[in-house]
C-alpha cells in the first residue's frame, strides 16, 4: 500500500535533499534523483498496477486525490520516463550552471506531474500543471538557448489559463471543481466553449499546430536529458488534458451524417493533419539531430490529436498506445542522441559521421527507436499506428488520412539521415580520438528502452488490455483483443507473427551480410577520387541534404507559424512603444487633452 | 456670472497646459486654472443678497439678512495657500530646469 | 490653428459644463445656494454640538465657536484638521524650495536697480507699519476679516520690501527656521494639549466669553497667530531662497 | 440693474480677457504681469461674492507673494542668460 | 492611544527637525519605526476632531480596513527609510511629513480632508522625486498633480453644492437618500476619479509616471512604486467601494480606462529594455488592476492586490535601483548575470516577480485566482479574458527579465547589496510565500473586509 500524497510529498522532499546534497556534491545530487525517481516509478507501477494506491490526503491542503485508470496510465508512463532519463543526469550535471538547482527542480517536476495525473479537483490540477511548468522553466536555459525558455512559458501559460478559463466556467455550472462532475454539468455552449478551451490547453502542452512554435525550440535547445523528458514525459500532459477535452466532453458542432463526426473534431482533427504535415516537413529540412526529433515529436503529437477526436475504439486506443510507443521511442532516441553529444560534444548532423565504430549500442538503440517511430514492425510504434489507420479510413476522413500516410512515410524519410550521417559513414577525424562507447550507466536506461520497444511492438496486449481499462473508465467500447491478437475494424493483427516474420527475415539477411562480406575497411586518405589524391582527410560522404528537391518545393512556407507569432510580438511590441511615444512625453498636453475628452464623452449626454 | 466665469477660467487654464510648452506659461495656466477653481468654489457658496458670514452689531438689528455659505470659503482658504505652495516649488523646479537646459521652452530641451 | 481648435474646444467642454449644471436640478443655481440644507447652517448657528439659541452679536457667550467671523471659526476650530494640513503642506514647499534652490546659500542675487537712501529709509519705516498690520490682522482674525492668512502674508511682505529696498539685506534665517518650527510645533502641540487634557485632538479647551470681543474665541485667536507666524516665516524662507544665490 | 451687476459683468470680462491675454502673450513678464491683474480682479469678484476673507489672502498672496515670486524667477534666470 | 497620533507625532517631529538637522535622519527612523509598532496598541475607531461629531467636524476612520493599509504602509515606509536613510539625510524632514500626508489619506473620513493630504502627499512626493536630479520630470509630475487635484476640488465642490456634506460615509448617505439620478453625479465623480486616477497612475493620467520611475533611485523607486501606490490604492479602494456611484455610461467609461491601462501598460512594459522601465510600466498596468478589483466591489481581494502589489514592487524595485545606481545604467543587457554573484537578492526578486506573475504558492497567485473566481461568479467572463492574456504578456517579460538576470557565463557586472537591503527583501520575499501558501488568514481576513459597510462609519 502507498499514499499518492506520501509518493508525492516525498519527491518533493527529496527534490530539496538532492538540492543540499548537490551542493556539496554535484554529482551525488544527480544520483538523488536518479534513486528517488527509480523509488517514485516503481513504487507507482507496482502499487498502482495492483490497485493498492491510497488515495486520501492528510498533509497536503486543498489537494484531493484520486486514483483513475488515465491517470494511472499517464503516471506510470511518465514516471517510468523520468526514470529512465535520471541515470543520465550524472553525466551532464557538471555542465549546467546551477547543478544542485538542476536535480532539485527535477524532482520537483516529477512531483508536479505525479499531482497532474492523480488529482481530482481542477483547481489542484492547475495548480499541478502551473507547477510543472515553472519548475521545468528554469531546467531550459541551462543549456544552449535562453530564448526557447520563455517562448516555452508563453505557449504552455496559454495552454494553462486556457485551461483556467475552462474551470472556472465549469465551476460556475456545477459549483464544484471536482473533475468529474464539474466535467458531467456543463452542457450545450457552454460544454462547446470548455471542450475549446480545453482542446487549446492540450495543443498547447503537445506543441500542436499553431500552437507549436516552443516545441522545436525546447527540445532542440534544452539540456539533453531534458530535452528527453520532454518529448517522452511532459509533453504528454498535453496529451492527457486532451482526452478530457476530446473523448470526455462531447464534440459539438453541425453533424456529419454519413460518418457521424462533429465539426469540432473535423477541425482538431484537421489541425492534427497539418501537426503531422507540418512536424514531419520540418523535421525533413533540420540539420540539428536534436531539432529532428523535436520535430518528429510534434508531429506525433498530431497523430495522438487525430486518434483522440475521432473518438472510437480503435482510435482512443490507438492514441494511447502512440503516447506509449512514441514516449519510448523518441526518449530513446534523444537519450541515443545524448549520449553522442556527450562524447563528441555536437548534436550537428553536418559535425558528426561513422559513430557506428565506437557507440554501436548506442547506434543499435537508435535504430530500434526510429524503426518504431517510422511505423514499421515489429515495434511499438506500428501497432499504434495501425490502429489510427483503421480508425481514419473507417471514419472517411480522407484528407486526414493522406496526411497520416504522409506523415508515416515522411518519418521514415527523416529518422534515417541521423542515422545515416551520425552513426554510418565516415569517421571524423575530430572524434576519432575521443569517441567511445557511451559509459555503462547511460546505456542501461537506453537498452531497457529498447526492449520495451520491441517487446511493445510484438506483445502489445498486455498493454493493450491496460489501455481497455481506461478505454470503459472514459466511455469508449473497449477494442477486442485476443492472447496474442488485436481486432480492429477492418481485420486481425498478429503482432508476434509478424515480429517473428520480421526477425527471421533480419537474421537472413544478417547472415548473408556476414558470410558474402565484400566491403574492406580503407583509411579515409586511402582512396582518390576522379583521379586527385585526398590530402586531407575531409568528410567525403552524402548523409546531409538527401531531400533536397523535396525541400525546395516547401522552403517558403516553413516559418508561417513562426512568423505569424514574430509578427505578434512585433504588433504587442509595436503597440507599446506607440503607447509610450504617445502618452509619456514630457508634455501635459496629451494627458489634458484626454481629461478634456473623456470630460466631453461623459457630458455628451446631458447636451443632448 | 461670476460662477461661468469661473468654468471659463477653468477650461482656460486647461487650454494654456494643452498649447504651453514653456515652464512659465505652464505655470501661469496652473494659476488661471486654480483662480478659476476658487471662484467656483467661493461662487456655489454665494447667496444673492447674502451677507459675509461674520456677526456684525448690523446682523443684530435685521435679522432677515441671511448670510452667505462659509464653509466654501474656509475651503478656499485652504486652497490659496495650498496652491502658492505649489507654484513656489514649480519656479524652483522651473529655475533648476533652466539651470539644467539652459531654456524654458520644453521642446528646446529634447526627450531624455 | 492648433491652438485656435484647442480653444474651441476647451471653451466647448466649458459650455458642456455650463450646460450640464444647469440641467441637474440638485445643483444650485448662482446665488440661490441653498444654505440651510447644508453642513455648514450648524456653523453659522454655532448648534453642532449645543442648542445656544438665537446668536447675538456682543452678547452670545460661551459658543461652541465663540468667533465673530464664521469662516475663522471653520478655519480654527470646526476644520482645524485641515489648516494644520494646509500649513504642512506650506512647511513642504518652503523645505522644498530651500533643497531645489541650492543648500549653501551666500550672497543676494544682484537686481537692476540701486536702492537710494531714502528708498531704503522709507522703507525701514513702511516695513514697520506693514508688519503692524500683519499683526493685526492676524490677531483680529475672528473677528473681522483677515486672519492668519493675509496676516502672515503681510509679515513675510514686509520682508519682502526690505529685500527690496535693501540689496544687501537677509533675513536672519535662522531666526526664520525657530519661528517655522516653533509656531508649527506650537500649533501641533496645542493640539496634543486638546487630546491629553480635554478628550479630542484640537479641542477648544479655553472659555470662548462674548462674541465679538477681542478676547474671545478661547483657542482660535491663538491659533490664528501662530498661523500668521507660521505662514508668515514659511513665505519669509521662500522669499530669502528665490532671491539668494550660491556665491560664485 | 444694479451697479453691482454692471460691475460684475466688467469684471467677468476682464477676469475672461485677462486669462486668455496671459496665456497667449509672447512675453513672459507680460504674461505674468496679466496673470497679477488676473488675480486682482479676482479679488474684486470675490468681495462681489461676499467673501472678504478670501479676497484678503488673494489679494496679499495669490496677486502679491506669487506675483513677486515669477519676477523673481524671470529676474533670475535673465541674470544667468546675460553670463552665457 | 488615539489612531490620530500616527498622523501627529511625524507632524511634530517634522516641525522639530527643521531646527535638528543633525539629528533628523534618527528622529526619521525612530518615528516611522514607532509608528509600526504603535499600530498594535490602537484599538479600532471612529475618531472625531475637535469634538464636532461627523459630518460637522472632521473625522478619522480607524477600522479594519485602514488598519490594513497603515500596517503595509507604515512597515514599507520603515523599511524605505531603513535602507536610504544614512544616503539622503537632507530628505528627513520631507519623509517625516510624507509618513503623515500617507497615513491621513488612510485615516480620513473627510473629502476635503483627503484634498488636503493628497496635497501634502503629494509636494512631499515631488520633493522626494527631485533627488532623481530630473527636474523636468518632476516638474512634470507637479503639474499633473496640480491638475489632478485642481479637479479633484472641483468635483467634490460640485457634490458639496448638491448634498452639502463634505464628510465620505454622509456623503455616501445622502446620495443614496436623495435618490437622485445617477447620471447627474457622473460628472462630479468623474472629476474626482482623475484626481485620484493621476496619483494612481491610471493610463491617460499617468504621463509623470515614467520620467519619475525611469529615472528613480534607490529611495524614490520604493516609495512611490510601493508605499506610495499603495496608499492611494487603499483610497481609491474607499471611494470606489463607499462613496462613489457609477452610472452605466460612467461605469463604461472607467471600465474602458481602466482596461486600455492594462493592456497598454502590460504592451509597453513588453515593449521596454530598461529593467526600471519594464518594471514602472507593470506597474501601472497592476495599478488599473487594482482600481478595477475595487469597482467591481471586491474589497476584500482588492485589498491583497494592493499588499501583494506593494510587497513585490518594493522589493522589484529597491533591488533593481541599487543596481542601476551603482553601474549608472538599467539596460537589461548591462545588468545580465546580475544575480549569479548576489543569488540571495536574486531569490528574493525573483520570488517578487513569479508573484507578480500569479505562480502559485505564492501570495499573488492567491489573490489572482480569487479575484478572477468572484469575477467568474458574477458572471463576467470578457474581464477575466483581459487579464489573463495580459498575464501572459507580463508572464513572458518577467520570464525573459529573470533569465537574463540569471543567467550569464562571464563580464559578470559587479554589484555589492548592503547587509540591510538583503534583510529586507529577504523578509519581504519569505512573507510573499509564507502567505502564498498559508493562506486560512488573508481569506477569513479578505471575506471580513467584503463586509465592510462605510457608510455606517466603517467595520470596527
Amino acid at each position: 500500500m502507498a499514499s499518492i500524497e506520501l509518493i508525492i510529498v516525498f519527491t518533493a522532499l527529496a527534490g530539496v535533499l538532492s538540492y543540499f546534497v548537490g551542493r556539496l556534491n554535484k554529482v551525488a545530487g544527480s544520483v538523488v534523483t536518479i534513486l528517488a525517481s527509480m523509488f517514485v516509478f516503481v513504487s507507482v507501477a507496482y502499487f498502482g498496477y495492483n490497485n493498492e494506491l491510497i488515495h486520501s490526503t492528510e498533509f497536503l491542503p486543498y489537494v484531493t486525490f484520486s486514483v483513475t485508470y488515465l491517470g494511472l496510465f499517464f503516471a506510470i508512463l511518465v514516471t517510468f520516463i523520468f526514470a529512465m532519463v535520471s541515470f543520465f543526469n550524472p553525466f551532464f550535471v557538471e555542465k549546467y550552471k546551477y547543478p544542485a538547482l538542476y536535480s532539485m527542480l527535477y524532482l520537483l517536476s516529477l512531483a508536479g506531474v505525479l499531482g497532474v495525473f492523480f488529482t481530482n479537483n481542477f483547481m489542484s490540477l492547475f495548480f499541478f500543471f502551473e507547477f510543472v511548468v515553472w519548475t521545468s522553466l528554469f531546467l531550459i536555459p541551462m543549456g544552449r538557448s535562453k530564448r526557447a525558455a520563455s517562448s516555452y512559458y508563453a505557449f504552455s501559460t496559454v495552454g494553462s489559463f486556457a485551461l483556467l478559463f475552462a474551470i472556472f466556467i465549469m465551476r460556475e455550472a456545477s459549483g464544484t471543481f471536482n473533475i468529474v462532475s464539474s466535467m458531467a454539468s456543463v452542457n450545450g455552449t457552454e460544454a462547446a466553449i470548455v471542450s475549446a478551451l480545453l482542446a487549446v490547453a492540450a495543443f498547447a502542452k503537445l506543441g500542436a499546430f499553431p500552437l507549436n512554435v516552443w516545441l522545436p525550440r525546447v527540445l532542440g535547445n534544452s539540456p539533453d536529458a531534458i530535452s528527453a523528458v520532454f518529448s517522452g514525459g511532459l509533453e504528454k500532459l498535453g496529451a492527457f488534458v486532451a482526452v478530457l477535452a476530446l473523448v470526455k466532453l462531447a464534440p459539438f458542432g453541425y453533424v456529419v451524417d454519413a460518418t457521424g463526426l462533429a465539426a469540432s473534431q473535423y477541425v482538431i482533427a484537421a489541425l492534427g493533419a497539418l501537426t503531422i504535415v507540418f512536424g514531419t516537413l520540418m523535421a525533413i529540412r533540420q540539420d540539428d539531430a536534436k531539432k529532428l526529433l523535436a520535430y518528429s515529436s510534434m508531429s506525433n503529437g498530431g497523430y495522438i490529436l487525430v486518434a483522440l477526436t475521432i473518438a472510437s475504439s480503435a482510435s482512443v486506443s490507438g492514441g494511447l498506445y502512440h503516447v506509449v510507443a512514441h514516449a519510448l521511442a523518441s526518449t530513446a532516441a534523444f537519450l541515443a542522441i545524448g549520449a553522442v553529444s556527450r562524447i563528441t560534444g555536437t548534436t550537428k548532423m553536418s559535425e558528426l559521421g561513422g559513430m557506428i565504430h565506437k557507440m554501436p549500442v548506442t547506434y543499435l538503440v537508435y535504430l530500434i527507436a526510429i524503426i518504431s517511430m517510422a511505423g514499421i514492425p515489429p515495434m511499438g510504434g506500428f501497432i499504434s499506428k495501425w490502429l489510427i489507420f483503421q480508425a481514419v479510413i473507417d471514419k472517411g476522413m480522407i484528407l486526414v488520412a493522406v496526411a497520416v500516410f504522409f506523415g508515416s512515410i515522411g518519418s521514415f524519410l527523416y529518422v534515417f539521415r541521423p542515422l545515416a550521417a551520425l552513426f554510418l559513414g565516415q569517421e571524423l577525424p575530430q572524434h576519432r580520438e575521443v569517441s567511445k562507447e557511451a559509459p555503462f550507466f547511460m546505456l542501461v536506461p537506453m537498452v531497457i528502452l529498447s526492449g520495451l520497444i520491441i517487446y511493445t511492438g510484438v506483445l502489445p496486449n498486455f498493454f493493450l488490455g491496460f489501455i481497455n481499462n481506461v478505454l470503459t473508465e472514459v466511455g469508449v467500447t473497449p477494442l477486442v483483443i485476443g492472447s496474442y491478437t488485436v481486432t480492429g475494424t477492418n481485420g486481425v493483427l498478429q503482432p508476434a507473427l509478424i515480429a517473428s516474420v520480421f526477425g527471421v527475415g533480419v537474421l537472413i539477411a544478417f547472415i548473408i551480410f556476414i558470410v558474402l562480406k565484400k566491403s574492406r575497411k580503407v583509411g579515409l586518405m586511402d582512396t582518390y577520387t576522379a583521379g586527385n589524391f585526398i590530402y586531407t582527410e575531409e568528410l567525403m560522404h552524402y548523409s546531409l541534404d538527401f531531400y533536397a528537391p523535396l525541400e525546395r518545393l516547401y522552403e517558403k512556407y516553413i516559418n508561417i507559424t513562426k512568423d505569424f507569432y514574430k509578427r505578434l510580438e512585433n504588433k504587442v511590441v509595436d503597440l507599446g512603444r506607440l503607447m509610450k511615444y504617445y502618452f509619456f512625453t514630457n508634455k501635459p498636453e496629451i494627458m489634458v487633452l484626454w481629461i478634456i475628452i473623456i470630460m466631453g464623452i461623459i457630458l455628451w449626454g446631458d447636451i443632448l | 456670472m461670476l460662477q461661468y466665469v469661473a468654468i471659463v477660467l477653468i477650461m482656460l487654464g486647461l487650454y494654456g497646459l494643452l498649447t504651453q510648452r514653456n515652464i512659465i506659461k505652464i505655470i501661469v495656466s496652473l494659476n488661471i486654472l486654480e483662480i478659476g477653481v476658487n471662484l467656483f468654489i467661493v461662487s456655489v457658496g454665494f447667496v444673492d443678497g447674502g451677507l459675509a458670514p461674520i456677526f456684525t452689531s448690523t446682523y443684530n438689528s435685521s435679522v432677515d439678512f441671511s448670510f452667505v455659505d462659509p464653509l466654501p470659503q474656509a475651503l478656499v482658504l485652504t486652497a490659496i495657500v495650498i496652491g502658492v505652495g505649489t507654484t513656489a516649488l514649480g519656479l524652483a523646479l522651473a529655475k533648476n530646469i533652466y539651470q539644467k537646459y539652459g531654456t524654458f521652452e520644453i521642446d528646446e530641451m529634447g526627450e531624455e | 490653428m492648433k491652438n485656435f481648435l484647442a480653444l474651441l474646444l476647451t471653451l466647448f467642454l466649458g459650455y458642456m459644463i455650463i450646460a450640464s449644471l444647469s440641467n441637474n436640478e440638485a445643483f444650485p443655481k448662482y446665488g440661490e445656494a441653498d444654505v440651510s440644507s447644508r453642513v455648514s447652517q450648524r456653523y453659522i448657528d454655532r448648534n453642532v454640538t449645543e442648542n445656544p439659541g438665537e446668536v447675538l452679536y456682543g452678547e452670545a457667550t460661551n459658543l461652541e465657536s465663540g468667533s465673530a467671523n464664521t469662516i475663522a471659526a471653520i478655519v480654527t476650530d470646526y476644520r482645524s484638521f485641515d489648516t494644520l494640513g494646509e500649513v504642512t503642506v506650506l512647511t513642504v514647499s518652503a523645505l522644498g524650495v530651500a533643497l531645489l534652490l541650492g543648500g549653501a546659500k551666500q550672497s543676494r542675487i544682484e537686481l537692476n536697480f540701486k536702492p537710494n537712501f531714502m528708498l531704503r529709509v522709507g522703507s525701514r519705516a513702511l516695513f514697520g507699519i506693514i508688519l503692524m498690520t500683519g499683526m493685526y490682522i492676524s490677531i483680529h482674525g475672528h473677528l473681522t476679516p483677515g486672519g492668519g492668512f493675509p496676516g502672515g502674508s503681510m509679515i513675510a511682505s514686509s520682508l519682502l520690501l526690505l529685500y527690496l529696498a535693501d540689496d544687501e539685506f537677509r533675513a536672519n534665517i535662522k531666526g526664520v527656521k525657530v519661528i517655522q518650527s516653533v509656531a508649527g510645533s506650537a500649533y501641533v502641540i496645542a493640539g496634543l494639549l486638546g487630546l491629553f487634557i480635554g478628550t479630542y485632538f484640537l479641542e477648544n479647551l479655553l472659555d470662548t466669553a462674548v462674541l465679538g470681543d477681542l478676547f474671545s474665541a478661547g483657542m482660535i485667536p491663538i491659533i490664528y497667530v501662530l498661523i500668521g507666524f507660521k505662514v508668515g516665516s514659511e513665505i519669509s524662507r521662500i522669499i530669502d531662497n528665490f532671491l539668494t544665490e550660491e556665491s560664485v | 440693474m444694479d451697479l453691482i451687476n454692471i460691475i460684475e459683468i466688467i469684471v467677468s470680462i476682464l477676469l475672461v480677457v485677462m486669462a486668455f491675454l496671459a496665456i497667449n502673450s509672447k512675453s513672459l513678464i507680460k504674461s505674468v504681469m496679466y496673470l497679477s491683474s488676473l488675480s486682482m480682479l479676482a479679488v474684486v469678484g470675490f468681495v462681489i461674492m461676499k467673501a472678504p476673507d478670501v479676497a484678503g489672502t488673494e489679494a496679499v498672496i495669490g496677486s502679491g507673494l506669487v506675483t513677486s515670486l515669477f519676477v523673481f524667477t524671470l529676474l533670475a534666470v535673465r541674470k544667468v542668460g546675460k553670463e552665457q | 492611544m488615539s489612531a490620530i497620533l500616527l498622523i501627529v507625532v511625524p507632524l511634530l517631529a517634522a516641525f522639530i527637525s527643521i531646527l535638528f538637522k543633525k539629528a533628523s535622519p534618527y528622529i526619521l527612523l525612530i518615528v516611522s519605526f514607532a509608528s509600526v509598532i504603535v499600530l498594535g496598541y490602537i484599538e479600532l475607531e471612529v475618531i472625531t476632531i475637535g469634538g464636532f461629531a461627523s459630518p460637522y467636524g472632521i473625522n478619522l476612520v480607524f477600522d479594519q480596513y485602514s488598519l490594513i493599509g497603515l500596517y503595509i504602509v507604515n512597515t514599507l515606509f520603515f523599511l524605505v527609510v531603513a535602507i536610504n536613510c544614512v544616503k539622503f539625510k537632507e530628505m528627513s524632514t520631507i519623509l517625516l511629513i510624507a509618513l503623515a500626508g500617507l497615513n491621513g489619506l488612510l485615516l480620513t473620513g473627510d473629502l476635503f480632508n483627503l484634498f488636503v493630504f493628497i496635497e501634502i502627499s503629494g509636494i512631499a512626493a515631488y520633493l522626494i522625486t527631485a533627488t532623481n536630479k530630473n527636474p523636468l520630470a518632476t516638474f512634470n509630475y507637479l503639474v499633473a498633480g496640480t491638475v489632478g487635484s485642481s479637479l479633484y476640488l472641483v468635483g467634490l465642490i460640485i457634490l458639496y453644492a448638491m448634498f452639502g456634506t463634505l464628510n465620505m460615509a454622509d456623503m455616501a448617505n445622502e446620495i443614496a437618500v436623495s435618490g437622485v439620478d445617477a447620471s447627474l453625479v457622473a460628472f462630479p465623480f468623474l472629476l474626482m476619479f482623475i484626481g485620484l486616477g493621476v496619483e494612481a497612475k491610471l493610463l491617460p493620467f499617468n504621463s509623470w509616471v515614467k520620467g519619475i520611475l525611469a529615472s528613480s533611485n534607490k529611495l524614490t523607486g520604493p516609495i512611490i512604486a510601493s508605499v506610495y501606490a499603495a496608499t492611494i490604492g487603499f483610497v481609491v479602494g474607499r471611494l470606489l467601494t463607499s462613496v462613489f456611484v457609477f452610472s452605466d455610461t460612467l461605469g463604461l467609461v472607467i471600465t474602458i480606462i481602466l482596461l486600455a491601462s492594462i493592456i497598454a501598460g502590460e504592451a509597453m512594459a513588453f515593449s521596454s529594455n530598461k529593467v526600471r522601465e519594464i518594471l514602472l510600466f507593470s506597474s501601472i498596468a497592476q495599478a488599473g488592476l487594482v482600481v478595477l478589483v475595487f469597482l467591481q466591489g471586491f474589497i476584500g481581494w482588492g485589498v491583497f492586490l494592493v499588499v501583494a502589489n506593494a510587497a513585490g514592487k518594493f522589493i522589484l524595485f529597491t533591488v533593481t535601483n541599487h543596481a542601476s545606481d551603482e553601474l549608472g545604467t538599467d539596460e537589461v543587457n548591462d545588468l545580465k548575470g546580475l544575480f549569479v554573484n548576489n543569488k540571495i537578492v536574486g531569490l528574493a526578486f525573483t520570488v517578487a516577480s513569479l508573484s507578480a506573475i500569479g505562480l502559485p504558492v505564492f501570495l499573488g497567485f492567491v489573490v489572482k485566482m480569487n479575484i478572477l473566481g468572484d469575477l467568474f461568479a458574477e458572471g463576467n467572463l470578457f474581464i477575466p479574458a483581459v487579464i489573463l492574456i495580459t498575464s501572459v504578456v507580463e508572464g513572458i517579460y518577467f520570464v525573459r527579465l529573470l533569465i537574463k538576470l540569471w543567467y550569464k557565463e562571464h563580464d559578470l557586472p559587479v554589484v555589492q547589496y548592503d547587509f540591510i537591503i538583503k534583510y529586507v527583501v529577504v523578509i519581504l520575499a519569505i512573507l510573499i510565500m509564507v502567505f502564498g501558501v498559508y493562506t486560512a488568514p488573508i481569506e477569513t481576513e479578505a471575506n471580513d473586509l467584503d463586509l465592510i459597510s462605510f457608510v455606517e462609519g466603517g467595520n470596527l
